[in-house]
């Protein structure tokens, strides 16, 4: 088992089903003559000869780049559209949500939209407020699409090429400050279901629940938590976000009976909503404490340093959480 | 076909500059009778419409049918037709069977889009109709999209994408242009260009004004206005564009001047606000489907007669179409579920408790 | 009091702001010479006397004219910007979520944008799946937005009016189906505050939350409640989905001890999903069971009438997930 | 300023083709010195990102002084400005305290937007100075919006609005071309073409040769291109069009021929992957400063020591700026929450618990 970045295990995944599949194509800024602002296509163009058809620059034009993906992925292609970063997704809203979604659902079955959305997701350092947002919530709202958000670099090769290999488009929510990340990944063939959550932690006394980013927080806490005070906690990587794992969740809630989710984006009607609002009717007599939430806070990203630290959440934030489900902070 | 600066602002296809394109007789023929069924099968979705057996939107084509049928039908079977949601005779003329049209309409299992879509979403997959879409604008980098994959598979199909005028402002116009034109796809674009998005004349919110010459701005479109309203003068044109596409995998954009008939949609008054009723009426002596008879009676290709039992057969059909529509079923409360997602996952269906 | 329509309500809001402070301009599609597409702006042009500055048609281009109400905000006017429908607003949700929204934040609070985006969202009737989507969780999952979805003529005219006064970015999310909808609102001056829900029905034996057209489905089903079990249910309508005022719901259930939570939009991260989150943990030792929720199904909305009819919720759903919440169904 | 039948295609502003624009001896210097300030403005704030205490991104303008300097000088103080994310000299140009620029970047109170918005945000209020917009094209349309408020108060008052060349290829471009020019808005639009959208050649991505020419799809929108590493000829064609903005109520597209020496941001080296070293040395040679400097010295506006003097000048300026922002306080926890809504909502603070 080789230990690679987060970064290389999204490029295998890429060389590996390009070489497969033939109708596998990446399209996006940046992402051939400049191997993608973040690296991870390198070397792609090259591989493949140089073939501007297999991997496409594109220019500045979001909706109609990944419209275009929509109509090549109609027409019998695979296609990976990058979005330099998700918060330029916001100007292909409607490619995604209006055309890529609803696809098979308007033409009564007939025309499927095999297309992976990818791109990293969520606030990196000091991006400020329009480059700073977590796209999350609003993709995992819409039928017609699924959405995976790996936290390691063995996920992120496992979904990533699940996610090409699927039928049905799929968003996967890559995350800029995980790109360095090492870890071991199996070699050769990795595929890891779309919908599966994961324990990525077992413990007895509370779950934390995350996902992204986040879920590296939640192992510290949990850590903090062993020292601190003993405390065992289980540790909940969703990784698919749509369709959401929740029978996992309850699982873990039923045995530890408090639960804390935690996730990097805005509160209100966050993935933690959900969560906590299936977890309160599908665990509500197992619950000794009500389901808990750590986010980012409820405000666009500010630019100073000191101030993004604040919305950002961290172990301490999921530590003090996680006192508070227990009834240890004296609340 | 002319490239920009030949054709720029001028109008090509009016009457006498045209012959019959050398076509045979039975190609002539099948463009009148696609042209008449259409219109007859408009007029009958309108009575449905208004008895209730249809609902939501309704977009009637009438008075455009010869841009339909003018771009559609020299294309080949392995070409491919988008199209925005004034799509019905779209669909007719690519060869969906207008009972499976009616059917769609009635929202039953029949339909060519099993009752999902609607009068804006008519899909056929066997026939690379890729649908009837519904928000202005964006079915035209979908097209491009289409058009890449042709590229990509060496294919030498083209993809045809119908759009309203009003497209010719927004964003997804302009980005699709430049990537069609910059990628060099056989894409060929043509314009319905009926004069109204809605109520709205798009002269009064289009700053251009012969909507051809946006396409002076993407090096590699070739761009013409044609007169819409005849046939054969948007056959030759989309023939060209076509040619170009397969065979230099280049884009085109054809601005095809028509007139639609009725409102924009069967809410909306056919004359009284935006447009004066003599406009209409005015419109209505250049009728596509009177022009075009004319000429093939006039070339001797068809006598009044051969006209009079084509539109009786016409009608026939399209009452059969009503008939069958009728009959077929409502789409089961399952189907919700089935063509969410192409694999596995059907939807949350924890919240179906209290259905 | 007159008895008027929502539609008229709206329209004697906007007539009255525009008399009142010569910043406050209507922009659109269809919006002037036609009277608006649902004829809302009915007789508008004409009123300021033809002056299209006041009453501006635009061309098909959500994302130009969105942003172009941004700037003129910033430059001091006061725009209302109509999206024909909701559904459109995906292609300017960029310029409401990136501009609109984190310009009082990104520029320090030099710049705040008092900007109204208005008109219907959700489901008409059979405008399938691009025409029929909910976009309440969306938005109001922004921070920097205001977001209101009157249910009656009288908030119609109410909320409008305070959002025109605002000094910050409003949605202000219509019902078609509630354009024709007969109600008292008084006459003249009505300003109805944002961010507070109202009890639109007195009850002590459960709570049913609900906004915009599914208010009305709540109180028919409370009606029915009455009659088949002599329950009595509390009507919350929330009227403001941010800032929301949950406070006004907790009061609600802490007396009733049980709560449905009704919405059109998708269940996934919905608006239901926030309320259970914050009514499990504000009321958890209230709730005698747990929060339920009614939504319309996850799926892009179908044409056919009968499975339309199925995805929406309507007054029986809301019955039997509160005979469910009442223990009354066996379950 | 001409109009595009005119222009199409011709670059002006070459050397020797203008003169000083009869403008008076301190003005000339004044634009000398805002330029100079520029430089040495970022050559400050490049080390200070060197050494840790700027974060975030940090683009920079370096050699591309001319573009701002030509088109912002001629201004007046109720005139508005509105730019992209590459907007430190803009700021400073306008009138920005230098101080308040390095301040932004360190993040601090003091800073033009409060440190809320960094390199990319700059905003003054008081100057007109409307941001530092940091998605390619989004500010296209707003400048069109604050167009539209003037237009709509009657006042002669325009707006400049600057994007990079890679704009030119998004929906927000065009939607706002089409409408400021129908709508006859008082916008000067000016496309600092530096050849490159970060590593991607403008013309391996537009599907057109000079991008003055996108102009050619919006009747009423003049357009130009211009030597953008000339701060004269660039000046000349930005009075043109500010000229008839304010009379006639009608935009210019002016399309700024510059370069950029650095890399795109500051984690993309200036050269080797997308261009070489050497495109970048030529470039050098043609240094907007350095070219002025010479024009003015040859005009005896200044000499060789009144230049050395204004340098040390600003280099003594930039040192007090970063020492000022040194200085600054960081915002204090509670400001995360003052800016969110100008009315009395706070944002949701219930889950400010663990905090
Ligand atoms: C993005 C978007 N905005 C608004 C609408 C509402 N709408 C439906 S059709 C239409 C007019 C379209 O006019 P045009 O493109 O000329 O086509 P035509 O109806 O004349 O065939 C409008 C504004 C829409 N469907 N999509
Ligand atoms: C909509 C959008 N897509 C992608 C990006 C990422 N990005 C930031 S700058 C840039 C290149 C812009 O080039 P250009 O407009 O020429 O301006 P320059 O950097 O040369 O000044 C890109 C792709 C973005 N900020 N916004
Ligand atoms: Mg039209
Ligand atoms: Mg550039």
């Amino acid at each position: 088992m080789a230990v690679i970045t987060y970064r290389e295990a999204l490029n295998q995944a890429l060389r590996e089903e390009m070489e497969r599949d033939e109708s596998v194509f990446l399209m996006g800024e940046e992402v051939g003559q400049y191997d993608g602002a973040y690296k991870v296509s390198k070397g792609l163009l090259d591989h493949f000869g140089g073939n501007e058809w297999r991997v496409r620059d594109t220019p500045i034009a979001e909706n109609g780049f990944a419209a275009i993906g929509v109509g090549a992925a109609m027409a019998g292609l695979r296609p990976v559209v990058e979005f330099m970063t998700f918060n330029f997704s916001l100007l292909a809203f409607d490619a995604v949500v209006d055309s890529a979604a609803k696809m098979y659902q308007m033409s009564g079955g007939q025309y499927n939209v095999p297309i992976v959305f990818r791109g990293p997701g969520g606030a990196a350092l000091q991006l400020a407020a329009q480059h700073s947002q977590v796209p999350d919530a609003w993709y995992s709202h819409v039928p017609g699409l699924k959405v995976v958000t790996p936290a390691t670099p063995k996920d992120a090769k496992g979904l990533l090429k699940s996610a090409i290999r699927d039928d049905d488009p799929v968003l996967v929510i890559e995350g800029e400050l995980l790109y360095n990340m090492k870890g071991e990944v199996p070699d050769g063939e990795l595929l890891i279901p779309i919908g599966e959550a994961e324990v990525k932690r077992q413990g007895s006394d509370l779950t934390i629940v995350a996902h992204s980013k986040m879920v590296h927080q939640a192992l510290q806490a949990a850590d903090t938590l062993e020292e601190k005070h003993g405390l065992d906690a289980e540790v909940v990587d969703l990784r698919t976000l749509r369709p959401l794992d929740i029978d996992t969740v309850v699982e873990s809630v039923k045995k530890t009976n408090r639960v804390v989710v935690v996730e990097e984006g805005w509160p209100q009607g966050g993935i933690g909503a959900q969560v906590a609002d299936d977890v309160q009717r599908e665990a509500f007599d197992w619950l000794d404490a009500p389901v808990t939430r750590v986010s980012g806070l409820d405000v666009p990203m500010p630019y100073a340093r000191n101030l993004e630290k604040q919305v950002f959440p961290d172990s301490k934030h999921v530590v003090r959480a996680a006192e508070h489900v227990c009834y240890l902070d004296g609340n | 076909m002319a490239t920009k600066s030949e054709t720029k602002g001028e109008t090509r296809g009016d009457e006498g500059d045209v012959d019959l394109l050398g076509l045979d007789e039975d190609e002539l023929r099948r463009m009148l009778r696609l042209m008449m069924l259409g219109r007859r099968f408009e007029e009958k979705a309108a009575e449905a419409y208004q008895t209730g057996k249809i609902g939501g939107f309704c977009h009637l084509y009438m008075g455009q049918e010869a841009v339909a049928a003018g771009c559609i039908t020299p294309l080949r079977d392995d070409d491919y037709v988008i199209t925005a949601y004034r799509d019905h005779v779209q669909a007719i003329v690519r060869g969906v069977d207008p009972k499976a049209v009616m059917a769609e309409l009635y929202g039953r299992v029949d339909g060519c889009s099993g009752g999902m879509g609607g009068s804006m979403h008519m899909f056929d997959r066997s026939l690379n109709f890729m649908g009837g879409h519904a928000i202005v604008g964006s079915h035209v980098p979908i097209a491009a999209g289409v058009g890449y994959a042709l590229r990509y598979r060496e294919e030498d199909a083209v993809c045809l994408c119908l759009f309203g005028d009003s497209v010719v402002n927004g964003g997804p116009f302009h980005e699709a242009f430049n990537m069609t034109a910059k990628f060099e796809l056989p894409v060929v674009f043509v314009c319905e260009n009926n004069s109204y998005g809605m109520g709205t004349d798009i002269h009064r919110v289009a700053a251009i004004e012969e909507l051809a010459d946006r396409a002076c701005a993407y090096e590699n479109m070739a761009s013409e206005s044609v007169n819409g309203m005849d046939v054969l003068a948007t056959r030759r044109a989309v023939q060209g564009a076509i040619h170009r596409a397969r065979e230099e995998h280049l884009p085109s954009f054809i601005d095809a001047h028509c007139y639609r008939y009725m409102g924009h949609s069967m809410a909306d008054p056919s004359a009284g606000t935006y447009r004066t009723r003599e406009e209409v009426e005015r419109h209505r002596q250049d009728d596509p489907i009177l022009t075009y008879r004319k000429r093939l009676i006039d070339a001797g290709v068809i006598s009044e007669e051969d006209y009079d039992a084509m539109d009786r057969e016409v009608i026939d059909q399209v009452e059969k179409a009503a008939e069958f529509a009728e009959q077929s079923e409502r789409p089961d409360f399952a189907s919700i579920y089935e063509h969410v997602y192409a694999g596995d996952f059907r939807g949350i269906d924890r919240r179906d408790a209290w259905r």
